[in-house]
């Protein structure tokens, strides 16, 4: 029997994590002299108190949406995919190829393309380290680390001596024609009349990022292959039991994973630059991490965190602007959140736990 | 190639695979206790941040080395609390330590000296000076002998030396001590250890403190021996180079110092020759940084024995569900 | 109020970026006005501050670096009524004005004093990322060496591809070390962040040094042989004080102009000698009037100057 | 150190005295207010069903769990015990159910961990090496000290153990199940040491749920029920009967009510079913069966000799060698083409005999455990790509209620039930989906009378329905009165045959020792 009802570990344990995480953030920034109440005020009115803040907090939230989606689906499977970062970084290869290569004549063409090809690649990067844990059983989680490198160092290269256009000293590519520009929140939102900045470079892919979500939900819990990836994250035994075998799932589980995070590249190469530049990805295989803890691994649980992230990301960059609280400010956010959430929710948890079997006891 | 060249090559490699070597160790000791540690390098540019403000701030490279020790220790010990007595997700818990040392470093250091998120050069006794070798000149010329005595192994700083005699001594502790003997069974079986009458979780933590001193001298190395000072990132992944060192050496030291000098020495011919041109291919010098990664994957494929970690790593000691 | 953003490396980098920072501080302080400004953090976040800039009204906006040439030319386009600087980049928008440095002439001068110094007949060249600015500066420095001293030998190593080049002093100290295990007893480093790890290890091994940008002789008195001057706080000086209605287009910021040249101060007064002094007071002289020609690598993206 | 117990007055204190212990693991009271008293120099027998708290009772006096309340007395004196280091120092020594050996150690180095005598290893292996030989000698117990643990059989890693206790001069010795893994021959062996260590004077108290064991041995027996002791008797005051019914707290009905077999055609035919583990040991020799039509095939054995493998292979969970025929059609023993899945399309069902670890997924609901394995039947589909939800919910709260499965809501998670009506969940799943094979393991390992009365009924309807059944059990009791057929299993070989009508537990006894009917 569980001593807990489900919505306390659901949201009760992250929500105290999260306060926690908060609480010592702010003792940082007092810390280093700073006043954490300003620092809120500016971090809020800089992405939430307009549409040009907005526009760049829905633009991370796209982001952290689509890793976190990534991390969560391999979590259900009891994969720890920490290679969002490498995968995402390999997506971005895959639509550039696709955007400078193929002249498309209208934006949404490509934009589907960019999303299988973006999907393709990351799927292809996350395959060596599923197969490797499959067959040799070698920890995905390292083999996911060395593939972070292992993509760096590619990307690196190909940037540098690649795709480099001859003219330009910049390791990154050609701008991508014009006609590929992803419409953006102030193109969609206009056509109901709602007025939104133009800056802001959030964009239809966060209706697609969302729609992953509803489909990851789907597929989790209405479809044969979410029964066995859960069932298989669930006891690796039982799915053996069952007939499930362990290398479909690890692979499926983990190619869908590294598609996922691939396709987060489509939102920050064709939606951001529009061009592929060193580490367009910023992180965002990482802050997939904490999302996909804070949600509970669940495609509709990450939706809030996602956003929670994009925010610290949006007002981190302002934070940095108008005061010298340096936006690694927002790292320092993010592995508590990490910590406290992830590692630490037994502290958090135990106490809960004990409170709730004294209350069942007295009731 | 010259001999000249090669002797650069291998001194560069020693001087290099010291902070691998620290770290590596590091691992080994906290894995082989069944604790694994993604966090090495966190702890690598916590103590490399820290030992270079206190170095700058007293003019003492020892008192830097300290303070090093003291920060990575510190972070060994959060580790500790998620991992032993939280019974959390180490993996997770490492990312996590890897995250706040990225952050805290650079919000500290700019809070501090206002430069950007690094500190300001050490010049002096702030810094670890090179060390002559006793005969060392002497034996400058002699054929063989010299090169290797008195030009490779020679002019390091003492921190390199002692991380040349951690090897052995790693080793001696492990395989022929009872803190080593329990150390590896509670790496194997903790409730093996429980039974025995012996603390799982004292046990553990003196194998975290053990990684926390270690890779605090490998951060202090880094910031005020091999530089002269802290820069951001300046770890720049050789936490993670330690750890597929680590997986390379299959969690032996003396294969660990071997490890550790193999990637050491891959880093040395990349600077050296950052397009290395083998005659047939011309390999790039990003192919040579990712080398150590790929090894490692290839090693970890089993195409080169199986590497069979700890068999309690990475798992809490849990006794009651 | 202007605005100024830094590139990656960062406002302190004892280099490029700090020497913008310096011509804007300069500003502040004879006008006794204020201005803000930024230091990147990633590659991504260029468009994103321009625009910040530009939408909180900041104007003028001036930036460092080459990269941020891509995301201005977008985000110009967006902010007409906004003045732009770009500071070694070429944007050809008429709310724009890019600066441009004769960086080889600053090098050639350098490299004549260091191909006068040498006593291994061996002198090195550390860059930072490989681009064509950087070889502009090795190539300047190859042709100034050899004009002092014809049979010399010239040693180039760049740190990387990518911007992490500018900030990685373990790998500028490593590659020095290589170089001097060449042979090379003068090392001019124009490597942003990086040249601080090849000056210390100038140091360490006792030979002679050249800095890059701004005067780094006081990093190292009697040991860094002279720096080559980019004057970049020149060029933010200049923006700052011509305001939004400054005149844009490309300015092109040379010997003559003073936009480049040779640092000589107290810390390195005893390492020039006459002779030198008076070499470089010629060569200064037959550049200015265009009696010599200094070779641009960026012109036809070649170097006839043997380097290794 | 050891107390001093050698005078006078301290000897009539009882070695251990447990009062008032109680222990809770998260919602589960494992031990109720426990009373104990162990006397001096005796053999004491703790009995109790699967999860009555006997292990748990054992470990608290041994300082692996910390009890909530209670205290706890060392030859009369009331002795803290707040981990393993103090029971040692208070001269108690255990023997887990599951041991607690370091697998890539050697023997020396297991017996030493924990009480090497010095910082430095070398001179305290070479005491060590001394004393143990010595150690084997007095008790007839020999293993190689420089062997690996991991090379050892079962009954040599539980030599171990022992000597790790006698190692440390324990003058009480804890051994908590010891037979369960052990052929009777090994136990007799071991119950002479026991005796031999009773003779000097050492106090044992002895874990086990066989009742015959505790008749030979036990000088005192206390017995457990659900978390709580019931009585403590004098053994030779009492009778296996009695024991029985204090164990499960009713009469207990042993004989099941059955109708003679009527058995048909052959339904599975195995030849030469062979299985290697990955340490190159069979597991399995070359097993020849066959099972018909309405009869149950019960497999008796000593747990550990190939019983499991035997199931997992036939269940397509384990690769193997040889040939299996079902219904005439040949299956895939490589599990290339076939697994799990595959057999149960072939209409053979599998009630695992851990259904902790295989049978259930314990973070799944009621409703989704009947659809586990059995995902894939069209009837739980809604179109191509979706499950029917539904479907399987309207499906489970049938079996629910049919299989008397309490609390009936298929909404729980299948770890808030008890044992019994988890293994109930299990049976429903695999029964009502009429196969013509079902596997069974051990199907009333720790669960409650009246659910093994439930069980056994439906087992036996099944057969009537002229199904085929093989039966696991490690209980002698269940094997002989459930099945139609014995094979007895020995050391991955089946021994023999036997009807249960003209056989006894005796006969199966030596069997399953591996003495063959001619021999014996
Ligand atoms: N470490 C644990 N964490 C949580 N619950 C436990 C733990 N150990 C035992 N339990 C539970 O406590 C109860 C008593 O278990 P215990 O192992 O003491 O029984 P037992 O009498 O030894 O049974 P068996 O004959 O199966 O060995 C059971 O419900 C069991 O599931
Ligand atoms: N090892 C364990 N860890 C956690 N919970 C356990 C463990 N063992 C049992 N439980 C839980 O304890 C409760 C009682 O389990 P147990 O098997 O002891 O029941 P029981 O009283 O023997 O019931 P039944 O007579 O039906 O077998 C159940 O909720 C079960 O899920
Ligand atoms: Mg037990
Ligand atoms: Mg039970």
């Amino acid at each position: 029997m569980k001593t807990m009802p489900k919505w306390a570990d659901v949201l009760l344990v992250p929500l105290i994590s999260l306060v926690i995480a908060f609480a010592l953030s702010a003792l940082v920034i007092l810390a280093i002299g700073e006043d954490p109440v300003r620092a809120m005020e500016l971090m809020v009115t800089g992405s939430l108190g307009s549409t040009y803040g907005w526009g760049y907090t829905l633009y991370y939230t796209t982001n952290f949406l689509l890793t976190g989606l990534a991390v969560s689906i391999a979590f259900q499977a009891k994969l720890f995919n920490i290679g969002g970062e490498g995968q995402a970084m390999i997506g971005g290869l895959g639509v550039a190829l696709v955007c400078l290569f193929i002249p498309w004549p209208n934006w949404w063409l490509a934009m589907i393309a960019a999303i299988l090809a973006s999907a393709l690649f990351g799927a292809m990067w996350a395959a060596i380290p599923a197969w490797l844990q499959a067959k040799a059983g070698s920890h995905i989680v390292i083999t996911t680390i060395m593939f972070n490198f292992i993509a760096a160092s590619l990307m690196n290269y190909l940037l540098s001596h690649v795709l480099r256009p001859t003219t330009s000293m910049d390791p990154a590519t050609a701008r991508f024609d014009n006609v590929l520009r992803l419409p953006r929140l102030h193109d969609i939102l206009g056509l109901v009349g709602i007025d939104f900045s133009r800056s802001g470079p959030a964009n239809i892919m966060l209706f697609v990022a969302l729609a992953f979500c509803v489909l990851a939900y789907v597929l989790l819990w209405r479809t044969r292959l979410g029964f066995e990836i859960r069932a298989f994250g669930q006891s690796e035994a039982a799915a053996h039991y069952a007939g499930i075998s362990s290398f479909k799932i690890i692979m499926v589980a983990m190619l869908i994973s590294g598609a996922l995070a691939g396709t987060m590249a489509v939102n920050s190469v064709m939606g951001g630059p529009q061009r592929l530049v060193m580490n367009a990805v910023e992180g965002a295989g990482f802050i997939g991490i904490a999302v996909a803890l804070m949600g509970r691994s669940h495609p509709i649980g990450i939706i809030a965190p996602a956003l929670l992230f994009g925010f610290l990301f949006q007002g981190g960059s302002e934070l940095a602007i108008e005061t010298s609280i340096p936006r690694d400010m927002i790292v320092i956010i993010q592995a508590l959140v990490i910590m406290f959430t992830g590692a630490l929710d037994n502290m958090v948890r135990r106490p809960l736990e004990l409170l709730f079997l004294a209350l069942r006891r007295r009731a | 190639m010259d001999i000249a060249t090669f002797v650069q090559i291998f001194e560069s490699t020693l001087r290099l695979a010291t902070p691998l070597l620290f770290a590596c160790l590091a691992g080994l000791f906290s894995e082989r206790a069944g604790i694994f540690d993604i966090g090495l390098e966190g702890k690598l540019l916590v103590a490399a941040f820290f030992s270079a403000s206190i170095a700058y701030v007293t003019g003492s490279a020892w008192l830097g080395l300290a303070a090093g020790i003291g920060a990575s220790v510190v972070f060994s010990l959060i580790h500790g609390v998620a991992s032993i007595t939280f019974r959390g997700n180490q993996l997770i818990s490492g990312v996590a330590i890897n995250f706040l040392a990225a952050g805290m470093t650079v919000v500290v250091a700019q809070s501090w000296f206002q430069q950007g998120g690094r500190t300001p050069p050490l010049v002096g006794d702030a810094r670890f000076d090179r060390l002559s070798l006793p005969f060392a000149n002497a034996l400058h010329d002699v054929p063989v002998v010299g090169q290797i005595y008195g030009q490779i192994l020679n002019q390091h700083s003492i921190l390199v030396y002692f991380g040349l005699l951690c090897v052995p001594l790693t080793w001696w502790v492990l395989y022929r001590t009872r803190f080593g003997l329990r150390l590896r069974a509670v790496g194997e079986n903790p409730a093996a250890v429980d039974t025995a009458g012996i603390s799982v979780v004292r046990l553990r933590y003196a194998a975290i403190v053990i990684a926390g001193v270690l890779c605090g001298i490998g951060g202090a190395y880094l910031s005020t021996a091999l530089a002269a000072g802290f820069v951001k990132d300046m770890s720049a992944g050789r936490g993670y180079i330690a750890l597929a060192a680590l997986i390379f050496a299959k969690w032996r030291p003396w294969h660990a110092l071997g490890a550790v000098l193999l990637f050491g020495m891959l880093e040395a011919i990349a600077n050296r020759w950052p397009n290395l041109d083998l005659g047939i291919i011309t390999l790039p010098n990003q192919f040579m940084t990712a080398l150590p990664y790929i090894l490692t994957v290839v090693i970890l494929a089993g195409f080169v024995g199986k590497a069979i970690p700890p068999r309690a790593g990475g798992e809490p000691y849990v006794k009651e569900r | 109020e202007p605005a100024l953003i830094y590139d990656l490396g960062g406002k302190f980098d004892k280099s490029f970026n700090e020497m913008a920072y310096t011509g804007a501080m300069r500003w502040a302080e004879e006008t006794g006005m204020e201005f803000r400004d930024i230091e990147l953090q990633s590659e991504t976040q260029r468009e994103q501050a321009i625009r910040r800039f530009a939408e909180a009204g900041y104007n003028p906006v001036v930036m460092t670096g080459f990269s941020m040439a891509t995301p201005l030319e977008v985000v110009a386009a967006d902010y007409p009524d906004t003045t732009f600087v770009i500071i070694d980049g070429v944007v050809d928008l008429p709310n724009v004005r890019s600066v441009l440095f004769s960086e080889q002439e600053g090098s050639y001068l350098v490299g004549m004093a260091a191909g006068m110094a040498t006593e291994s007949n061996t002198v090195s060249f550390v860059g930072g990322m490989d681009v064509p600015l950087i070889r502009a500066f090795a190539c300047g420095y190859a042709q100034g060496a050899h004009a002092a001293n014809a049979d010399i030998n010239v040693i180039v190593n760049y740190t990387g591809t990518t911007p992490a080049a500018w900030n990685d002093p373990v790998r500028g100290s490593e590659i020095t070390a290589a170089q001097i295990s060449q042979g090379s007893d003068v090392v001019f480093a124009a490597a942003g962040g990086t040249g601080v790890g090849v000056l210390q290890r100038a140091v360490d091994d006792g030979i002679l040094s050249i800095g890059v940008d701004s005067n780094q002789n006081y990093l190292h008195p009697g040991q860094v042989l002279t720096s080559m001057m980019k004057r970049v706080d020149n060029a933010v000086f200049d923006a700052f004080t011509a305001g939004p209605e400054m005149e844009t287009g490309v300015h092109v910021m040379n010997l003559q102009s003073g936009g480049v040249g040779w640092a000589l101060d107290e810390h390195n007064d005893a390492l020039i000698t006459q002779e030198m002094r008076d070499a470089l007071a010629a060569a200064e002289a037959s550049i200015s009037s265009g009696e010599l020609a200094v070779h641009d690598y960026r012109s036809d993206n070649t170097c006839p100057y043997s380097v290794e | 150190m050891v107390a001093d117990v050698t005078g006078g007055a301290a000897d009539a204190a009882p070695a251990i005295e447990l009062r008032g212990i109680s222990k809770a693991f998260g919602p589960v009271q494992a031990n109720k207010d426990i009373n104990i008293r162990v006397r001096k120099g005796t053999i004491h027998g703790i009995i109790g069903e699967n999860g009555a708290g006997k292990s748990t009772l054992m470990s608290i006096l041994y300082g692996f769990y910390k009890a909530d309340s209670g205290e706890i007395l060392i030859d009369g004196k009331p002795t803290q015990i707040a981990d393993s280091l103090a029971a040692i120092r208070a001269g108690i020594g255990m023997v887990f159910q599951h041991f607690k050996l370091v697998e890539n150690f050697t023997v020396l180095e297991n017996v030493i961990l924990g009480s090497e005598g010095g910082a430095l290893l070398k001179p305290s292996k070479a005491r060590a090496r001394k004393l143990l030989t010595q150690l084997a000698h007095d008790y007839e117990m020999h293993v190689d000290p420089d062997a690996l643990i991991e090379d050892l059989s079962v009954g040599h890693q539980q030599r171990v153990e022992i000597l790790k206790a006698l190692y440390r001069e324990a003058n009480i010795q804890i051994l908590d199940e010891p037979t369960g893994v052990l052929t009777p021959a090994e136990a007799d062996h071991l119950f002479r040491i026991l005796k031999g260590l009773r003779e000097q004077g050492k106090t044992i108290v002895l874990i086990t749920h066989k009742l015959r064991e505790i008749m030979e041995v036990t000088d005192e027996v206390s017995v457990m029920r659900r978390g709580e002791m019931v009585a403590t008797v004098t053994t030779a005051e009492t009778s296996p009967a009695e024991l029985a019914e204090l164990m499960v707290g009713r009469k207990v009905l042993l004989d099941v009510q059955k109708t003679p077999a009527q058995p048909g055609e052959v339904v599975m035919s195995a030849r030469g079913l062979t299985v290697t583990d990955r340490h190159g040991v069979e597991k399995l020799r070359g097993i020849d069966l066959d099972i018909r039509r309405g009869e149950i095939l019960g497999i008796a054995g000593v747990a550990g000799n190939g019983q499991s493998e035997l199931l997992e292979v036939l269940a397509g969970m384990m690769a193997g060698t040889g040939t299996m025929t079902m219904l005439g059609e040949e299956m895939d023993l490589t599990l290339r083409r076939d697994n799990a899945r595959t057999r149960r399309e072939d209409s053979i069902a599998h009630v695992h005999e851990d259904r902790h670890r295989c049978g259930l997924i314990l973070d799944f609901m009621a409703w989704e455990n009947v659809a586990f394995g059995y995902h894939n039947a069209p009837e739980y589909q809604k179109n191509a790509l979706l499950m029917d939800n539904h479907a399987i919910l309207e499906d489970a709260k049938g079996k629910i209620e049919r299989f008397d499965v309490r609390p009936p809501n298929p909404m729980l998670t299948a770890e808030s039930f008890s044992g019994g009506n988890q293994q109930k969940i299990v049976l429903a799943r695999e029964i009502e989906r009429n196969p013509d094979l079902l596997l069974v393991g051990q199907p009333t390992r720790g669960v409650d009378i009246g659910a093994i009365e439930f069980i056994h009924k439906r087992l036996i309807e099944l057969r009537d329905q002229g199904k085929a059944i093989l039966l696991v059990s490690v209980e002698l009791d269940e094997i002989l009165s459930l099945s139609d057929r014995i094979v007895v299993m020995f050391d991955g070989r089946i021994m023999g045959e036997r009807d249960p009508e003209q056989t006894n537990a005796q006969e199966l006894g030596l069997l399953m020792a591996g003495v063959t009917g001619e021999a014996a």
